[in-house]
């Protein structure tokens, strides 16, 4: 098959490979390693704009490899797949930006640069996984790419949030082991299809297939936090800045949300979903996430579990609109997929540069932080206000088309949560950009003279500013073709005119 | 408790009895077995011995292995004797680098030989040699072979260790161990033979087959000896040899 | 004589032959006698595998006679398998204990008789184990499987008595006690088959054996025999010790493949002499013991304080996997599928434990010791060995590149097929059970260490092998369709699979 | 009752009395000796087995199996015996190996 | 003949298992291996009763000769040199 062919595999490999040389990159080679590092981010974005170009010019793009006799490993570019190989590309090479700078002078970072880079080739990997088995793969690499991160600190207070992550995670993928496989005991591992694939499989089996669905759903629902197995999130915060954002905006949560979406749409097809009756048990749990994870965020002190648990009710939004039925709520769920991805990133950007600046890390503590530090509460607040939906941001446009969506669908209570919500996001960021911008601050902010005249350094404000900058811009520009809306109704169109 | 255990374990024993006795009643009491196909293919094996024809030609490849059995049974008892007392196998060089005065008198647990039992083995030694050599020579047409040729031989060699403790260590170590291999090695070069002509391994018929036969039986017999005698050696009591190692492990360890 | 008889023979003898060599030479022949022997092998097994895929399942009359009263060597795709294993981890560890026992005594540290006996010593009775698994696979004669045990149980009792220390010594007694006494229950149970049949030849035993009660009564006996030294649940207490307290390579072998040789002539009963035999209320009893071994041997090895005891207990949990697949005895659809897992879970299991124990070694040898509470910061000391140690995990753990993930996968299947459901949970809690008991080590390689770390120099051969082990058992997970493909010459399960006759 | 399952029971009192020994008996000696009271016991079902044969003389295969097996239950015996000399008053050779701190190493 | 036959068997098989009995019964470890030497040489009796002249010999000049002199030999390694009682094993081992 010619080069261009094999993309999918060439994009996953993008990070796959600087990740392993940087491995084996002794402590001192810094700069070779941050070349890598940025070389890797650089070439991944390339290949997908040219992956982009080729699937809006139609082509299709397939990989496969056969693992067993009648099982075989297959990645594939289709729409889905590319919005979020191009959050995940974009959002890297910022990360990376930021990651640079941050863990400037600390122990081991050939082996955090390695883990980071083995992290994101498995988010590709999930996002261009082919068929359920591909996608099972990958999800495990995830966790086991992304537990050195979360305990890079190596205290004894991050090896114990480890041990909780790895607990959930690897239950989590023994449930969706046993639901793939059994899944694979009817159909095989046939790949995903855009209206799913299980509607002819003779009814006799409904039962089963109920099951199946509900394991399934566990396990990819771990790692997108639905509430009874979220308890890993917070506790994960004991990691560094630039990994909670990794972790939390881009990586593993995103992981499980795209899961349950190629699941309900992919796999099982959205129709057949309903006819079974797993959407409702679905939207419910999603519901109930969304107005859960807002109220734990009321009472957290510490900014970046505040963050965490704001992240829990967020995710449930996307799991909204998939599990309701209707084009709009669908679009509403898929862009919020992007948009929750951008607006969460800038805000641990911003709880980052606090905490490496000034040492912040409790709200209380914020007062009067804005004169100190405008450019990174400047985009705090936006991305609070994208959180909250305010119209010109991001948010906004995904909680419209998911209101739009579940009114389409007479679904009255769904519009009731998401206000609910808005309301409860608005009482826990609000006081924040209040006590930042206009309370008096106790006492002498700490001036940090590394960053000169700046309030920090160059490399962690470029990336803050730049995805507040894009918070903004996909709210503004959202009509626009090859903004995440329109690139979402193309898939939204993809999914239910079969 | 432990009554308890003990006595629930006898009964398991007993019934595990039942059963294996049971079972054994349980098989056909007329039954000859392979004894008839043996018989019609004994002319073609060789010997006439039935026994000695199974253990070399039908089934010589498990006597192969367990030539193997008995080189490995004697080299691990080598390699658990320390350095110092590895008046049998151990590797030579490095017992005389430790003893350093090399080796004096090697005397064991019974008192200094008296004159009884060297006149005895004096006097039995070349019978004994020349019970085992018939026995060897006989295996092929009656009862006998390699393994008794061997024991006898064996138990030759033990008691002239307890005679003259002198013996064994003043054989040089790789002689032991060539001795050692050499019923191994001739019984395998035998059976690579005829590999060479297409034909199967340990494959030895025709004419020659009897001789074959007799050339790998003398073999093993000097290597069974030599097993045997050092599985005896290197566990019997060597006083003198303790005293260095009592020595040794006050200074030493 | 047919080209695969001759690579049969050349796969026992040449162990065997460089054995005899390296112990009448003695002193330094010992590694180069083992390397010219894994050569050797591996030509005639690539030799082998060659013949097979062309003739298909081949079969030499040693000495010419027919079966009844010669005693044929037989390879179908079950013992080339076997045979796979064994050279895999056979070079592995050959090239670690090049480094391990060093080729002479270094300069630097002091005489030492039990060292440069270890050193020597180990060769030997190396190569008769490696000859001892070979007859074993290719042996197609119930009472030559009997010499091949013993032949396999000296040297492995040889080499465990290598370690000097004490309890290395009583660790040797009891293992060789019991497996004597598991050899002499295998060979009353071949004297009731002899007894009934008058054939000692597998092949032929497929075709009289019917379920009389002299035949059961064997099955039970010589599967009670084997199950001892195979170290099931309840008949395990011997290995932990054994397995703990040997040399590293000695306890990589011993895990990976002397225990697997013993399933492995289970198997063998169980497919070909006792295919009509075998009932399925007993397979459900061996399986429960399986079961009952993952559970028990996951604990045990996550109570652990020493690295080498943990590895040794996930041993006996990870053999609980292996009997798992006689669950499957009376339903033939999904039998053949679940026997594939289960041979494809052996052989990644011997991959991954080898490397999991040669890893350890490594570590000992730069800590000193293996306590896991003084192993704080040992990633930053020995990465290699720490990687390798965490891909071993992986594929124990059967997650997915790795080729645990392809024989948990198959048997899950097979389980889900069958609708045995508490196969199918035992699977996946021993997964996570396994997660528990690998964990802790790689935890302890990323946290911080407090005082300054004084390591010893840990030769770099010793790291690569058992990294290549590692690679090799996580590659087991993405070139799954050839082995697969080499299992169904001769189709070893058949007999089973068609057992639907008799209940 | 022919003789030779006569025999053949008693070998199976012998393998029982063996079995009982290794299990119950404390010293490691005593547990050798009831190893090779089993493996007498298993050769006494063998041989008995093969006297049933007609015409004269017994069936030689038994025969050549049980001088294969007395050879190996000498060797595991001279094997089991040096081990136990080991256990019970450690090696003079006692010095560790040259990874002198490894427990085994 | 018959009769005597069956008398001879009874004596032998009754001699055996009193024999293996009283080998590992026996309380003190010395009488236990005379009474096993004891033991071989009346299995070479049965195997030359049971037309086994081979195993006889082998029996004889092994089973009874050799592991007997290496059982006396060992027995006197370890009462001579009595150290403290098997190996203190650090692991809770579950059996004995």
């Amino acid at each position: 098959m010619s080069w261009s062919q094999c993309l999918p595999l060439l994009v996953v490999a993008s990070s796959l490979l600087p990740g392993i040389v940087i491995f084996f990159l002794p402590e001192e080679r810094r700069s070779w390693r941050t070349t890598l590092n940025l070389s890797g981010a650089l070439g991944k974005i390339v290949l997908v704009a040219l992956m982009l170009w080729g699937v809006f010019q139609g082509e299709r793009f397939v990989v496969r490899y056969s693992l067993l006799p009648n099982v075989e490993f297959r990645l594939h570019a289709d729409p889905l797949s590319l919005l979020f190989v191009t959050l995940s590309a974009t959002l890297w090479l910022l990360t990376t930006i930021y990651a640079i700078g941050y863990l400037e002078g600390s122990p081991n970072r050939s082996r955090f640069f390695g883990f980071f880079s083995l992290c994101v080739a498995a988010t590709t990997g999930i996002a261009v996984a082919g068929n359920l088995l591909t996608f099972l793969i990958f999800y495990e690499l995830l966790t086991l790419a992304t537990y050195p991160l979360v305990v890079h600190r190596g205290t004894t207070q991050s090896l114990s949030a480890g041990r909780i992550y790895l607990a959930y995670t690897l239950a989590g993928s023994a449930a969706l082991l046993l639901g793939v496989v059994w899944l694979s005991s009817f159909v095989g591992t046939p790949e995903f299809i855009e209206g799913g694939y299980l509607d002819e499989v003779d009814p006799r089996h409904q039962g089963s297939l109920v099951r199946i669905f509900a394991l399934m759903i566990l396990g990819v629902g771990v790692k997108a936090a639905i509430v009874p197995l979220h308890g890993w999130l917070p506790s994960a915060m004991v990691a560094p800045a630039p990994v909670s954002a990794l972790l939390h905006a881009v990586a593993v949560v995103k992981a499980g949300a795209f899961g349950v979406v190629r699941i309900v749409y992919d796999v099982f097809g959205v129709e057949f979903c309903s006819t079974l009756g797993v959407t409702e048990p679905l939207a419910m749990a999603a519901a109930v996430t969304i107005v859960y994870g807002s109220i734990r965020a009321l009472y957290q002190d510490d900014l970046k579990r505040r963050l965490a648990f704001s992240t829990v009710s967020q995710v449930s939004y996307i799991i909204l609109g998939t599990a309701v039925l209707g084009p709009l709520a669908t679009l509403g769920g898929i862009v919020h997929l992007v948009h929750q991805g951008v607006m969460k990133i800038t805000l641990f950007f911003c709880a980052g540069n606090l905490a490496e600046a000034l040492g912040v890390h409790r709200v209380s503590e914020l007062n009067g932080v804005g004169r100190r530090m405008p450019w990174t509460m400047a985009a705090f607040t936006v991305g609070a206000l994208g959180m909250i939906g305010v119209p010109p941001t991001a948010g906004f446009i995904s909680k419209w088309y998911l209101a739009m969506g579940a009114s389409a669908a007479e679904e009255p209570w769904y519009i009731l949560v998401l206000v609910v919500s808005s309301v409860l996001n608005a009482c826990y960021f609000l006081p924040i950009v209040y006590a930042a911008w206009f309370k008096q601050p106790a006492g002498p902010w700490p001036v940090d003279q590394r960053a000169g005249r700046l309030e920090t350094k160059l490399s962690l404000l470029v990336p803050t500013i730049a995805t507040a900058l894009l918070v903004v811009g996909f709210g503004l520009l959202a009509s626009v073709w090859f903004s995440p809306l329109g690139w979402a109704s193309l898939i939204v169109e993809r999914e239910y005119q079969r | 408790m432990a009554i308890l255990k003990r006595t629930g374990f006898a009964v398991l024993v007993m019934l595990l009895g039942a059963g294996a006795g049971a079972a054994v009643l349980s098989l056909p009491p007329e039954w000859n077995g392979l004894s008839d196909t043996v018989a019609a293919r004994l002319d073609e094996s060789g010997v006439t011995n039935p026994v000695t024809a199974v253990l070399l030609n039908f089934r010589g490849y498990d006597t192969l292995l367990e030539i193997c059995v008995l080189m490995l049974a004697a080299f691990a008892v080598g390699s658990f004797v320390s350095e110092r007392r590895s008046a049998g196998l151990g590797t030579g060089r490095g017992a005389a680098e430790t003893s350093g005065q090399g080796h004096r008198g090697v005397e064991l647990p019974i008192a200094r030989p008296g004159r009884v039992l060297t006149g005895l083995v004096r006097l039995l030694a070349p019978w004994i040699i020349l019970v085992s050599g018939y026995l060897l020579w006989v295996g092929s047409h009656a009862p006998g072979g390699a393994f008794q040729a061997g024991a006898l031989l064996a138990s030759l060699g033990v008691l002239i260790v307890l005679c003259d403790h002198r013996l064994l260590p003043r054989t040089a170590s790789w002689l032991r161990r060539v001795l050692l291999a050499l019923g191994f090695w001739v019984f395998a070069g035998f059976g690579l033979v005829p590999l060479m002509f297409g034909q199967a391994l340990l494959q030895f018929s025709g004419p020659a087959a009897g001789w074959v036969i007799l050339g790998i039986e003398t073999a093993c017999t000097v290597s069974i000896a030599m097993v045997l005698l050092l599985l005896f050696v290197c566990n019997a009591r060597l006083p003198s040899l303790d005293a260095d190692a009592d020595r040794a492990r006050g200074t030493g360890a | 004589m047919s080209a695969s008889g001759a690579w049969m023979v050349s796969l026992v003898l040449a162990p065997l032959l460089a054995a005899s060599i390296a112990l009448v030479v003695g002193r330094r022949s010992g590694p180069y006698a083992a390397l010219a022997a894994a050569a050797a092998i591996v030509c005639s097994l690539a030799g082998l595998i060659g013949q097979l895929e062309r003739h298909g399942a081949a079969a030499s009359a040693v000495g010419g006679w027919g079966s009844p009263l010669g005693i044929q060597l037989h390879a179908d795709g079950l013992s080339v398998l076997m045979l796979l294993m064994s050279a895999l981890v056979g070079v592995g560890v050959t090239a670690y204990a090049w480094g391990y026992f060093g080729l002479a005594r270094r300069r630097d540290e002091p005489f030492n008789a039990a060292a440069s006996r270890a050193r020597e010593s180990f060769w030997p009775l190396w190569l008769f184990a490696w000859g001892g698994l070979h007859a074993l696979f290719l042996s197609g004669d119930i009472f030559n499987l009997y010499v091949a045990l013993e032949l396999l149980t000296l040297s492995a009792v040889g080499l465990i008595g290598l370690a000097n220390q004490r309890t290395a010594s009583f660790a040797a007694l009891r293992y060789l006690l019991a497996s004597l006494v598991g050899s002499l229950f295998y060979l009353l149970g071949v004297a009731l088959l002899y007894g009934e049949y008058a054939v000692l030849d597998c092949q032929r035993l497929l075709e009289l054996v019917q379920g009389t009660r002299a035949t059961t009564c064997a099955l039970a006996l010589m599967t009670l025999g084997l199950m001892l030294k195979t170290a099931l649940f309840p008949l395990h207490f011997w290995l932990p010790l054994a397995h703990g307290n040997s040399p590293a390579p000695v306890s990589a072998l011993l895990s990976s493949l002397v225990v697997t040789a013993c399933f492995y002539a289970i198997l063998r009963l169980w497919c070909t002499v006792f295919a009509n035999a075998g009932t399925p209320g007993a397979g459900m009893l061996l399986a429960l013991l399986g079961a009952a071994a993952i559970v028990y041997g996951s604990l045990q090895a996550i109570c652990q304080q020493r690295l080498k005891m943990l590895i040794a207990y996930s041993t006996v949990a990870q053999v609980g996997y292996l009997f798992l697949g006689f669950a499957f005895l009376g339903r033939s659809a999904s039998a053949v599928l679940a026997w594939q897992g289960v041979v494809y879970y052996a052989l990644s299991h011997a991959c991954a434990k080898g490397a999991m124990f040669l890893a350890a070694g490594s570590i000992m040898r730069s800590a000193g010791h293996d306590q896991l509470e003084g192993l704080a910061g040992i990633g930053k000391q020995l990465p290699v060995s720490v990687f390798a140690f965490g891909l071993a995990g992986m594929s124990l753990m059967g997650l997915p590149p790795s080729g645990g993930f392809v024989g948990k996968w198959l048997l899950l299947r097979a389980a889900l097929e069958a609708g045995l459901w508490w196969v199918a949970v035992t699977i996946l809690a021993g997964g996570l059970l396994a997660a528990g008991y690998t964990f802790p080590l790689l935890e302890r390689a990323l946290a911080n260490r407090a005082e300054p770390w004084v390591a010893r120099r840990v030769p770099r051969g010793m790291e690569l092998a058992s990294l290549v082990l590692a690679l090799c058992a996580v590659a087991l997970g993405l070139v799954a369709a050839q082995p697969l493909e080499l299992l169904e010459i001769g189709a070893p399960f058949q007999p089973l699979a068609s057992q639907e006759a008799n209940p | 009752m022919t003789t030779a399952q006569f025999y053949a029971l008693c070998g199976v009192v012998l393998f029982a009395i063996g079995f009982h020994g290794v299990v119950t008996r404390a010293h490691q000696l005593r547990k050798l000796l009831s190893v090779n009271v089993m493996g007498s016991g298993v050769f006494l079902v063998l041989v008995a087995l093969a006297s049933r044969a007609t015409g004269g003389h017994p069936d030689p295969v038994p025969h050549a199996m049980v001088l294969t097996g007395i050879v190996v239950a000498i060797s595991a015996t001279a094997v089991a015996l040096s081990l136990v000399r080991r256990v019970h008053e450690g090696d003079a050779g006692e010095a560790p190996g040259d990874d002198a701190r490894e427990a085994g190493p | 003949m018959n009769g005597l036959l069956w008398l001879f068997d009874g004596l032998l098989v009754a001699g055996l298992a009193w024999l293996a009995w009283w080998a590992l019964a026996a309380t003190d470890l010395f009488k236990g291996i005379v009474l096993f030497v004891v033991f071989g040489l009346l299995m070479a009796l049965a195997w030359a009763r049971l037309q086994a002249p081979d195993i006889a010999l082998a029996e004889a000049a092994i089973g009874a000769g050799l592991t007997g002199a290496l059982l006396l030999s060992t027995l006197a390694r370890i009462s001579s040199a009595p150290r403290s009682p098997p190996a203190q094993r650090d692991d809770r081992s579950p059996s004995e």
